[in-house]
Protein backbone atom coordinates (compact mmCIF):
# COMPACT_ATOMS: atom_id res chain seq x y z
CA UNK A 1 0.00 0.00 0.00
CA UNK A 2 1.26 3.45 -1.10
CA UNK A 3 -0.24 6.44 0.49
CA UNK A 4 0.52 9.97 -0.72
CA UNK A 5 -1.16 12.29 2.11
CA UNK A 6 -0.80 15.39 4.01
CA UNK A 7 -2.87 14.48 6.98
CA UNK A 8 -0.91 12.61 9.79
CA UNK A 9 -0.39 8.69 10.33
CA UNK A 10 -0.84 5.96 13.52
CA UNK A 11 2.18 4.00 13.46
CA UNK A 12 -0.12 1.10 15.36
CA UNK A 13 -2.82 1.32 13.04
CA UNK A 14 -0.71 1.00 10.04
CA UNK A 15 0.99 -2.07 11.30
CA UNK A 16 -2.46 -3.32 12.18
CA UNK A 17 -3.39 -2.84 8.43
CA UNK A 18 -0.88 -5.55 7.42
CA UNK A 19 -0.34 -7.93 10.90
CA UNK A 20 -0.63 -11.35 9.86
CA UNK A 21 -0.06 -13.99 11.28
CA UNK A 22 2.01 -15.86 8.81
CA UNK A 23 4.09 -12.58 9.64
CA UNK A 24 6.91 -12.95 12.81
CA UNK A 25 8.94 -9.98 11.95
CA UNK A 26 8.26 -6.60 11.16
CA UNK A 27 10.35 -3.48 10.24
CA UNK A 28 9.44 0.31 10.24
CA UNK A 29 11.14 3.47 9.59
CA UNK A 30 9.79 6.74 10.71
CA UNK A 31 11.59 9.97 9.48
CA UNK A 32 10.27 13.32 11.24
CA UNK A 33 11.03 16.80 10.82
CA UNK A 34 13.86 18.24 12.81
CA UNK A 35 14.29 21.22 15.04
CA UNK A 36 17.71 21.89 14.89
CA UNK A 37 18.45 22.35 10.61
CA UNK A 38 19.81 25.77 10.83
CA UNK A 39 19.24 27.41 7.37
CA UNK A 40 20.60 31.14 6.48
CA UNK A 41 21.59 30.96 9.98
CA UNK A 42 18.06 30.71 11.23
CA UNK A 43 16.39 28.22 12.79
CA UNK A 44 13.58 26.59 10.51
CA UNK A 45 9.59 27.08 11.16
CA UNK A 46 9.11 23.71 9.75
CA UNK A 47 9.33 22.44 6.25
CA UNK A 48 7.75 22.07 2.89
CA UNK A 49 7.31 18.59 0.69
CA UNK A 50 6.62 19.18 -2.66
CA UNK A 51 5.57 16.53 -4.70
CA UNK A 52 4.87 15.47 -8.50
CA UNK A 53 2.33 12.58 -7.33
CA UNK A 54 1.85 10.63 -10.74
CA UNK A 55 5.36 9.81 -10.92
CA UNK A 56 5.85 9.35 -7.21
CA UNK A 57 3.01 6.95 -7.50
CA UNK A 58 4.71 5.35 -9.59
CA UNK A 59 8.32 5.12 -8.78
CA UNK A 60 7.12 4.33 -5.54
CA UNK A 61 5.13 0.79 -6.97
CA UNK A 62 7.99 0.10 -8.51
CA UNK A 63 10.29 0.60 -5.37
CA UNK A 64 7.92 -1.23 -3.36
CA UNK A 65 7.29 -4.37 -5.81
CA UNK A 66 10.74 -4.94 -6.52
CA UNK A 67 11.45 -5.31 -2.34
CA UNK A 68 8.40 -7.47 -2.52
CA UNK A 69 10.16 -9.97 -4.65
CA UNK A 70 13.91 -9.47 -3.49
CA UNK A 71 12.87 -9.97 0.47
CA UNK A 72 9.42 -12.39 0.36
CA UNK A 73 7.51 -9.64 2.13
CA UNK A 74 3.72 -10.29 3.19
CA UNK A 75 3.65 -6.62 3.25
CA UNK A 76 4.88 -3.74 2.76
CA UNK A 77 3.41 -0.02 3.21
CA UNK A 78 5.02 3.34 2.15
CA UNK A 79 3.17 6.81 3.49
CA UNK A 80 4.62 9.89 2.36
CA UNK A 81 3.37 13.31 3.51
CA UNK A 82 3.28 16.32 1.42
CA UNK A 83 2.06 19.90 2.40
CA UNK A 84 3.37 22.26 5.20
CA UNK A 85 4.90 20.00 8.13
CA UNK A 86 6.23 21.41 11.75
CA UNK A 87 8.95 20.71 13.62
CA UNK A 88 8.32 17.26 14.75
CA UNK A 89 6.04 16.01 13.04
CA UNK A 90 6.10 12.73 10.52
CA UNK A 91 7.09 12.72 6.92
CA UNK A 92 7.65 9.50 6.10
CA UNK A 93 7.17 5.67 7.11
CA UNK A 94 8.16 2.90 5.14
CA UNK A 95 6.15 -0.56 6.91
CA UNK A 96 7.86 -4.22 5.68
CA UNK A 97 6.64 -7.64 7.14
CA UNK A 98 7.49 -10.82 6.43
CA UNK A 99 8.51 -14.38 8.31
CA UNK A 100 11.98 -13.84 8.77
CA UNK A 101 13.59 -10.75 10.54
CA UNK A 102 16.61 -10.41 8.15
CA UNK A 103 13.95 -10.08 5.40
CA UNK A 104 11.88 -7.31 7.12
CA UNK A 105 14.97 -4.93 8.16
CA UNK A 106 16.89 -4.78 5.02
CA UNK A 107 13.64 -4.78 2.56
CA UNK A 108 13.18 -1.45 4.81
CA UNK A 109 16.12 -0.12 4.62
CA UNK A 110 16.33 -0.64 0.76
CA UNK A 111 13.26 0.84 0.37
CA UNK A 112 13.98 4.38 2.39
CA UNK A 113 17.44 4.48 0.48
CA UNK A 114 15.72 4.26 -2.75
CA UNK A 115 12.72 6.74 -1.95
CA UNK A 116 15.45 9.21 -0.87
CA UNK A 117 17.06 9.42 -4.50
CA UNK A 118 14.24 8.48 -6.79
CA UNK A 119 10.74 9.74 -5.64
CA UNK A 120 9.66 12.74 -7.07
CA UNK A 121 9.68 14.76 -3.45
CA UNK A 122 11.36 17.46 -2.39
CA UNK A 123 11.90 19.21 0.75
CA UNK A 124 12.21 22.98 1.51
CA UNK A 125 12.93 24.12 4.80
CA UNK A 126 10.80 26.91 6.17
CA UNK A 127 12.38 30.28 7.77
CA UNK A 128 9.71 32.62 8.14
CA UNK A 129 7.23 32.24 5.23
CA UNK A 130 10.26 31.79 2.88
CA UNK A 131 10.78 28.30 1.13
CA UNK A 132 14.47 27.23 1.07
CA UNK A 133 14.51 23.92 -1.07
CA UNK A 134 17.01 21.66 0.28
CA UNK A 135 20.40 20.30 -1.53
CA UNK A 136 20.25 16.49 -2.44
CA UNK A 137 23.05 14.75 -0.43
CA UNK A 138 25.18 13.44 -2.74
CA UNK A 139 26.00 10.71 0.77
CA UNK A 140 22.33 9.21 -0.27
CA UNK A 141 23.40 8.73 -3.13
CA UNK A 142 26.32 6.67 -2.48
CA UNK A 143 24.68 4.84 0.33
CA UNK A 144 22.19 3.50 -2.54
CA UNK A 145 24.85 2.24 -4.59
CA UNK A 146 25.53 -0.17 -2.17
CA UNK A 147 22.62 -1.95 -3.17
CA UNK A 148 23.22 -2.62 -6.55
CA UNK A 149 24.78 -5.76 -5.99
CA UNK A 150 21.65 -7.09 -3.76
CA UNK A 151 18.90 -5.75 -5.75
CA UNK A 152 18.88 -5.61 -9.41
CA UNK B 1 -0.90 22.55 -30.43
CA UNK B 2 -0.83 22.53 -26.37
CA UNK B 3 1.64 20.98 -24.32
CA UNK B 4 1.91 21.61 -20.08
CA UNK B 5 5.04 21.97 -18.08
CA UNK B 6 5.44 21.39 -14.64
CA UNK B 7 8.01 23.09 -12.44
CA UNK B 8 9.42 22.06 -9.63
CA UNK B 9 11.57 22.36 -6.26
CA UNK B 10 13.93 25.25 -7.47
CA UNK B 11 12.92 25.74 -10.74
CA UNK B 12 8.76 26.24 -9.45
CA UNK B 13 10.45 28.90 -6.81
CA UNK B 14 13.00 30.57 -9.57
CA UNK B 15 9.77 30.86 -11.92
CA UNK B 16 7.18 31.68 -9.26
CA UNK B 17 4.78 29.49 -10.52
CA UNK B 18 4.09 25.19 -10.36
CA UNK B 19 3.03 24.98 -14.10
CA UNK B 20 2.48 26.18 -17.73
CA UNK B 21 0.12 25.74 -20.79
CA UNK B 22 1.96 27.07 -23.91
CA UNK B 23 0.91 26.52 -27.29
CA UNK B 24 3.71 25.04 -30.01
CA UNK B 25 3.92 24.08 -33.31
CA UNK B 26 3.25 20.25 -34.21
CA UNK B 27 5.87 17.65 -33.69
CA UNK B 28 7.95 19.81 -31.61
CA UNK B 29 10.63 18.59 -30.59
CA UNK B 30 12.24 18.63 -27.02
CA UNK B 31 15.23 19.93 -28.43
CA UNK B 32 13.79 22.48 -30.38
CA UNK B 33 11.28 23.60 -27.44
CA UNK B 34 14.23 24.37 -25.72
CA UNK B 35 15.35 27.76 -27.19
CA UNK B 36 11.49 28.76 -27.53
CA UNK B 37 11.15 28.93 -24.05
CA UNK B 38 14.88 30.60 -23.66
CA UNK B 39 13.10 33.37 -25.60
CA UNK B 40 10.01 34.07 -23.34
CA UNK B 41 11.82 34.06 -20.48
CA UNK B 42 15.43 34.08 -19.71
CA UNK B 43 15.20 32.30 -16.67
CA UNK B 44 15.06 29.16 -18.70
CA UNK B 45 18.78 29.84 -19.87
CA UNK B 46 19.78 28.85 -16.22
CA UNK B 47 17.30 26.10 -15.88
CA UNK B 48 19.19 24.02 -19.07
CA UNK B 49 22.37 25.24 -17.82
CA UNK B 50 21.99 23.18 -14.86
CA UNK B 51 22.30 19.29 -15.91
CA UNK B 52 21.55 17.49 -12.42
CA UNK B 53 17.64 18.56 -13.68
CA UNK B 54 16.16 15.62 -15.47
CA UNK B 55 12.95 15.91 -17.65
CA UNK B 56 9.95 14.07 -18.11
CA UNK B 57 7.64 13.59 -20.71
CA UNK B 58 4.41 11.98 -19.82
CA UNK B 59 6.08 9.82 -16.57
CA UNK B 60 9.00 8.86 -18.82
CA UNK B 61 12.09 10.29 -18.24
CA UNK B 62 13.50 11.67 -21.54
CA UNK B 63 16.61 10.47 -22.92
CA UNK B 64 16.54 11.57 -26.43
CA UNK B 65 15.90 14.89 -27.08
CA UNK B 66 14.63 14.35 -30.46
CA UNK B 67 11.70 12.91 -29.51
CA UNK B 68 8.76 15.25 -30.93
CA UNK B 69 5.92 15.75 -28.52
CA UNK B 70 1.97 15.43 -29.19
CA UNK B 71 -1.04 17.68 -28.06
CA UNK B 72 -1.56 17.59 -24.61
CA UNK B 73 1.78 16.29 -23.36
CA UNK B 74 2.65 16.68 -20.13
CA UNK B 75 6.82 17.52 -19.56
CA UNK B 76 7.91 17.67 -15.90
CA UNK B 77 11.54 19.77 -14.75
CA UNK B 78 12.58 17.74 -11.57
CA UNK B 79 15.65 18.94 -9.70
CA UNK B 80 17.43 16.10 -7.79
CA UNK B 81 14.94 14.59 -5.42
CA UNK B 82 15.04 15.33 -1.46
CA UNK B 83 11.96 13.77 0.05
CA UNK B 84 12.10 10.81 2.63
CA UNK C 1 13.98 2.94 28.08
CA UNK C 2 13.72 -1.14 28.92
CA UNK C 3 10.68 -3.26 29.92
CA UNK C 4 9.84 -6.94 30.71
CA UNK C 5 6.09 -7.34 30.78
CA UNK C 6 3.28 -9.70 30.22
CA UNK C 7 0.76 -7.16 29.12
CA UNK C 8 0.78 -6.21 25.57
CA UNK C 9 2.12 -2.17 23.80
CA UNK C 10 1.26 -0.17 21.32
CA UNK C 11 3.90 1.24 18.54
CA UNK C 12 2.42 4.76 18.71
CA UNK C 13 2.93 5.69 22.07
CA UNK C 14 6.22 3.83 22.71
CA UNK C 15 7.02 6.13 19.59
CA UNK C 16 5.77 9.24 21.22
CA UNK C 17 7.61 8.65 24.60
CA UNK C 18 10.97 8.98 22.91
CA UNK C 19 9.74 11.87 20.26
CA UNK C 20 11.88 14.46 20.36
CA UNK C 21 12.62 17.16 17.32
CA UNK C 22 16.14 16.34 17.69
CA UNK C 23 15.53 13.14 16.19
CA UNK C 24 14.84 13.12 12.60
CA UNK C 25 14.90 9.15 12.42
CA UNK C 26 13.24 6.43 14.13
CA UNK C 27 14.02 2.45 13.21
CA UNK C 28 11.17 0.03 14.77
CA UNK C 29 11.71 -3.63 15.06
CA UNK C 30 8.56 -5.84 15.93
CA UNK C 31 8.85 -9.44 16.44
CA UNK C 32 5.73 -11.08 16.76
CA UNK C 33 4.15 -15.02 17.68
CA UNK C 34 3.78 -16.66 13.58
CA UNK C 35 0.94 -19.37 13.15
CA UNK C 36 2.88 -21.29 10.78
CA UNK C 37 5.54 -22.87 13.04
CA UNK C 38 4.70 -26.84 13.05
CA UNK C 39 5.92 -28.62 16.05
CA UNK C 40 5.79 -32.58 16.35
CA UNK C 41 3.72 -32.20 13.24
CA UNK C 42 1.06 -30.18 14.73
CA UNK C 43 0.32 -26.26 14.26
CA UNK C 44 1.40 -24.18 17.76
CA UNK C 45 -1.64 -22.69 19.69
CA UNK C 46 0.87 -20.14 20.48
CA UNK C 47 4.10 -19.50 22.85
CA UNK C 48 5.72 -19.22 25.90
CA UNK C 49 8.16 -16.90 26.56
CA UNK C 50 10.37 -17.48 29.82
CA UNK C 51 12.38 -15.35 31.40
CA UNK C 52 15.36 -14.95 33.91
CA UNK C 53 14.48 -11.32 34.78
CA UNK C 54 17.17 -10.22 36.91
CA UNK C 55 20.08 -11.31 34.13
CA UNK C 56 17.23 -10.05 31.37
CA UNK C 57 17.56 -6.45 32.67
CA UNK C 58 21.34 -6.23 33.10
CA UNK C 59 22.19 -8.05 29.62
CA UNK C 60 19.34 -5.58 27.76
CA UNK C 61 21.32 -2.36 29.65
CA UNK C 62 24.58 -3.63 28.50
CA UNK C 63 23.01 -3.86 24.69
CA UNK C 64 21.43 -1.11 24.78
CA UNK C 65 24.23 1.05 26.30
CA UNK C 66 26.52 -0.16 23.48
CA UNK C 67 24.10 1.21 21.21
CA UNK C 68 23.54 3.88 22.22
CA UNK C 69 27.23 4.53 22.51
CA UNK C 70 27.90 3.66 19.20
CA UNK C 71 25.14 4.98 17.24
CA UNK C 72 24.99 8.46 18.89
CA UNK C 73 21.58 7.48 19.68
CA UNK C 74 18.92 9.92 21.14
CA UNK C 75 16.64 7.26 22.23
CA UNK C 76 16.76 3.71 22.72
CA UNK C 77 13.44 1.58 24.11
CA UNK C 78 13.66 -1.97 24.43
CA UNK C 79 10.18 -3.95 25.36
CA UNK C 80 10.20 -7.54 25.54
CA UNK C 81 7.03 -9.60 26.48
CA UNK C 82 6.76 -12.90 29.06
CA UNK C 83 4.03 -15.45 29.25
CA UNK C 84 1.76 -17.21 27.33
CA UNK C 85 1.55 -14.98 24.05
CA UNK C 86 -0.98 -16.25 21.56
CA UNK C 87 -0.25 -16.73 18.02
CA UNK C 88 0.39 -12.59 16.13
CA UNK C 89 0.58 -11.22 19.45
CA UNK C 90 3.64 -8.82 19.51
CA UNK C 91 6.79 -10.27 21.45
CA UNK C 92 9.32 -7.62 21.15
CA UNK C 93 9.64 -4.10 20.33
CA UNK C 94 12.94 -2.16 19.68
CA UNK C 95 12.86 1.43 19.16
CA UNK C 96 16.12 4.07 18.50
CA UNK C 97 15.98 7.28 17.38
CA UNK C 98 18.75 9.23 15.98
CA UNK C 99 19.33 12.36 14.39
CA UNK C 100 20.52 10.11 10.92
CA UNK C 101 18.60 7.03 9.23
CA UNK C 102 21.92 5.25 8.80
CA UNK C 103 22.19 5.18 13.07
CA UNK C 104 18.85 4.40 13.63
CA UNK C 105 18.72 1.67 11.31
CA UNK C 106 21.57 0.24 12.35
CA UNK C 107 21.57 0.50 15.77
CA UNK C 108 17.67 -1.25 15.92
CA UNK C 109 19.56 -4.25 13.58
CA UNK C 110 22.11 -4.82 16.24
CA UNK C 111 20.27 -4.61 18.96
CA UNK C 112 17.68 -7.00 17.67
CA UNK C 113 20.80 -9.16 16.41
CA UNK C 114 21.94 -9.01 20.00
CA UNK C 115 19.20 -9.53 21.88
CA UNK C 116 18.80 -12.64 20.14
CA UNK C 117 22.14 -14.58 21.78
CA UNK C 118 22.27 -12.43 24.35
CA UNK C 119 19.57 -12.01 26.94
CA UNK C 120 17.82 -14.76 29.44
CA UNK C 121 14.25 -15.58 27.50
CA UNK C 122 13.34 -18.60 26.52
CA UNK C 123 10.91 -19.16 24.00
CA UNK C 124 8.95 -22.63 23.94
CA UNK C 125 6.25 -23.85 21.30
CA UNK C 126 2.71 -24.22 22.74
CA UNK C 127 1.14 -27.44 21.58
CA UNK C 128 -1.99 -28.72 23.08
CA UNK C 129 -1.18 -27.94 26.89
CA UNK C 130 2.62 -28.98 26.62
CA UNK C 131 5.66 -25.87 26.32
CA UNK C 132 8.18 -27.73 23.54
CA UNK C 133 11.27 -25.56 24.23
CA UNK C 134 12.78 -24.23 21.24
CA UNK C 135 16.29 -24.58 19.80
CA UNK C 136 18.37 -21.45 19.37
CA UNK C 137 19.46 -21.13 15.62
CA UNK C 138 22.92 -21.60 14.97
CA UNK C 139 21.76 -18.97 12.12
CA UNK C 140 21.53 -15.90 14.57
CA UNK C 141 24.95 -16.67 16.35
CA UNK C 142 26.13 -16.60 12.91
CA UNK C 143 24.70 -13.61 11.78
CA UNK C 144 25.68 -11.54 15.37
CA UNK C 145 29.25 -12.40 14.49
CA UNK C 146 29.01 -9.91 11.72
CA UNK C 147 28.64 -7.28 13.87
CA UNK C 148 32.10 -7.97 15.43
CA UNK C 149 33.87 -5.34 13.19
CA UNK C 150 31.35 -2.55 13.89
CA UNK C 151 30.45 -2.88 17.79
CA UNK C 152 33.38 -3.73 20.29
CA UNK D 1 24.62 -23.04 54.47
CA UNK D 2 21.90 -22.16 51.98
CA UNK D 3 21.96 -21.66 47.91
CA UNK D 4 19.18 -21.17 45.40
CA UNK D 5 19.25 -22.82 42.35
CA UNK D 6 17.29 -21.77 39.63
CA UNK D 7 16.21 -23.82 36.07
CA UNK D 8 15.31 -22.34 32.69
CA UNK D 9 14.07 -23.98 29.32
CA UNK D 10 14.35 -27.57 28.97
CA UNK D 11 16.59 -28.30 32.58
CA UNK D 12 13.30 -26.70 33.99
CA UNK D 13 10.49 -28.87 32.21
CA UNK D 14 12.86 -31.90 32.69
CA UNK D 15 13.15 -31.73 36.68
CA UNK D 16 9.15 -29.99 36.61
CA UNK D 17 10.26 -27.29 39.01
CA UNK D 18 12.08 -23.66 38.22
CA UNK D 19 13.89 -23.72 41.53
CA UNK D 20 15.58 -24.89 44.49
CA UNK D 21 16.70 -24.00 48.00
CA UNK D 22 19.77 -26.73 48.70
CA UNK D 23 21.60 -27.12 52.21
CA UNK D 24 25.24 -27.82 51.64
CA UNK D 25 28.61 -27.36 53.28
CA UNK D 26 30.37 -23.95 53.91
CA UNK D 27 32.37 -23.05 51.16
CA UNK D 28 32.01 -25.63 48.76
CA UNK D 29 32.82 -24.95 45.02
CA UNK D 30 30.71 -25.49 41.53
CA UNK D 31 32.61 -27.86 40.71
CA UNK D 32 32.22 -30.17 43.47
CA UNK D 33 28.49 -28.95 44.17
CA UNK D 34 27.74 -31.01 40.68
CA UNK D 35 28.51 -34.32 41.70
CA UNK D 36 26.13 -33.79 44.82
CA UNK D 37 23.10 -32.90 43.02
CA UNK D 38 23.87 -35.78 40.88
CA UNK D 39 24.05 -37.81 43.56
CA UNK D 40 20.26 -36.09 44.81
CA UNK D 41 19.10 -36.47 41.47
CA UNK D 42 20.31 -38.42 38.48
CA UNK D 43 18.83 -35.85 36.04
CA UNK D 44 21.35 -33.37 37.03
CA UNK D 45 24.18 -35.77 34.86
CA UNK D 46 22.48 -34.74 31.54
CA UNK D 47 22.07 -31.40 32.34
CA UNK D 48 26.02 -31.38 32.65
CA UNK D 49 26.65 -33.19 30.03
CA UNK D 50 25.30 -30.70 27.40
CA UNK D 51 27.58 -28.48 27.33
CA UNK D 52 25.43 -25.70 25.56
CA UNK D 53 24.37 -25.17 28.89
CA UNK D 54 26.03 -21.63 30.57
CA UNK D 55 25.82 -21.14 34.21
CA UNK D 56 25.79 -18.04 36.37
CA UNK D 57 26.58 -17.17 39.85
CA UNK D 58 25.03 -13.96 40.85
CA UNK D 59 24.63 -12.69 37.39
CA UNK D 60 27.79 -13.56 36.38
CA UNK D 61 28.35 -16.35 34.45
CA UNK D 62 31.09 -18.82 36.23
CA UNK D 63 34.26 -19.01 34.50
CA UNK D 64 36.34 -21.09 36.89
CA UNK D 65 34.72 -23.72 38.37
CA UNK D 66 36.46 -24.21 41.66
CA UNK D 67 35.01 -20.68 42.53
CA UNK D 68 33.60 -21.15 46.49
CA UNK D 69 30.06 -20.29 46.72
CA UNK D 70 28.51 -18.37 49.80
CA UNK D 71 25.11 -18.47 52.00
CA UNK D 72 22.26 -16.92 49.62
CA UNK D 73 24.29 -17.51 46.22
CA UNK D 74 21.97 -17.55 43.43
CA UNK D 75 22.82 -20.20 40.65
CA UNK D 76 21.08 -20.36 37.13
CA UNK D 77 20.66 -22.47 34.48
CA UNK D 78 20.65 -21.00 31.53
CA UNK D 79 20.52 -22.99 28.64
CA UNK D 80 21.05 -21.45 24.72
CA UNK D 81 18.60 -18.22 24.69
CA UNK D 82 15.52 -18.06 22.45
CA UNK D 83 13.76 -14.75 23.15
CA UNK D 84 13.09 -12.31 20.53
Amino acid sequence: MIKIISESFNIESEFEKIANSTSGAYSFFLGTVRSDIIADQRRINGVFLECYEDLAYQQLSQIRLKAIERWKLNGCVIIHRVGNLAVGEKIVLVLTSSSHRDDAIKSCEFIIDNLKIDAAFWKFNIIGSEQIPIQAKEKDRKKFLTWKDVVN
Amino acid sequence: MKINLKYFSWIRVKLKRGQDTIDVVEKITFKKLKPYLIEKDVIFEEIFEDNSTKFFLNLIEINDENIPLNEGDEIAFLPPVTGG
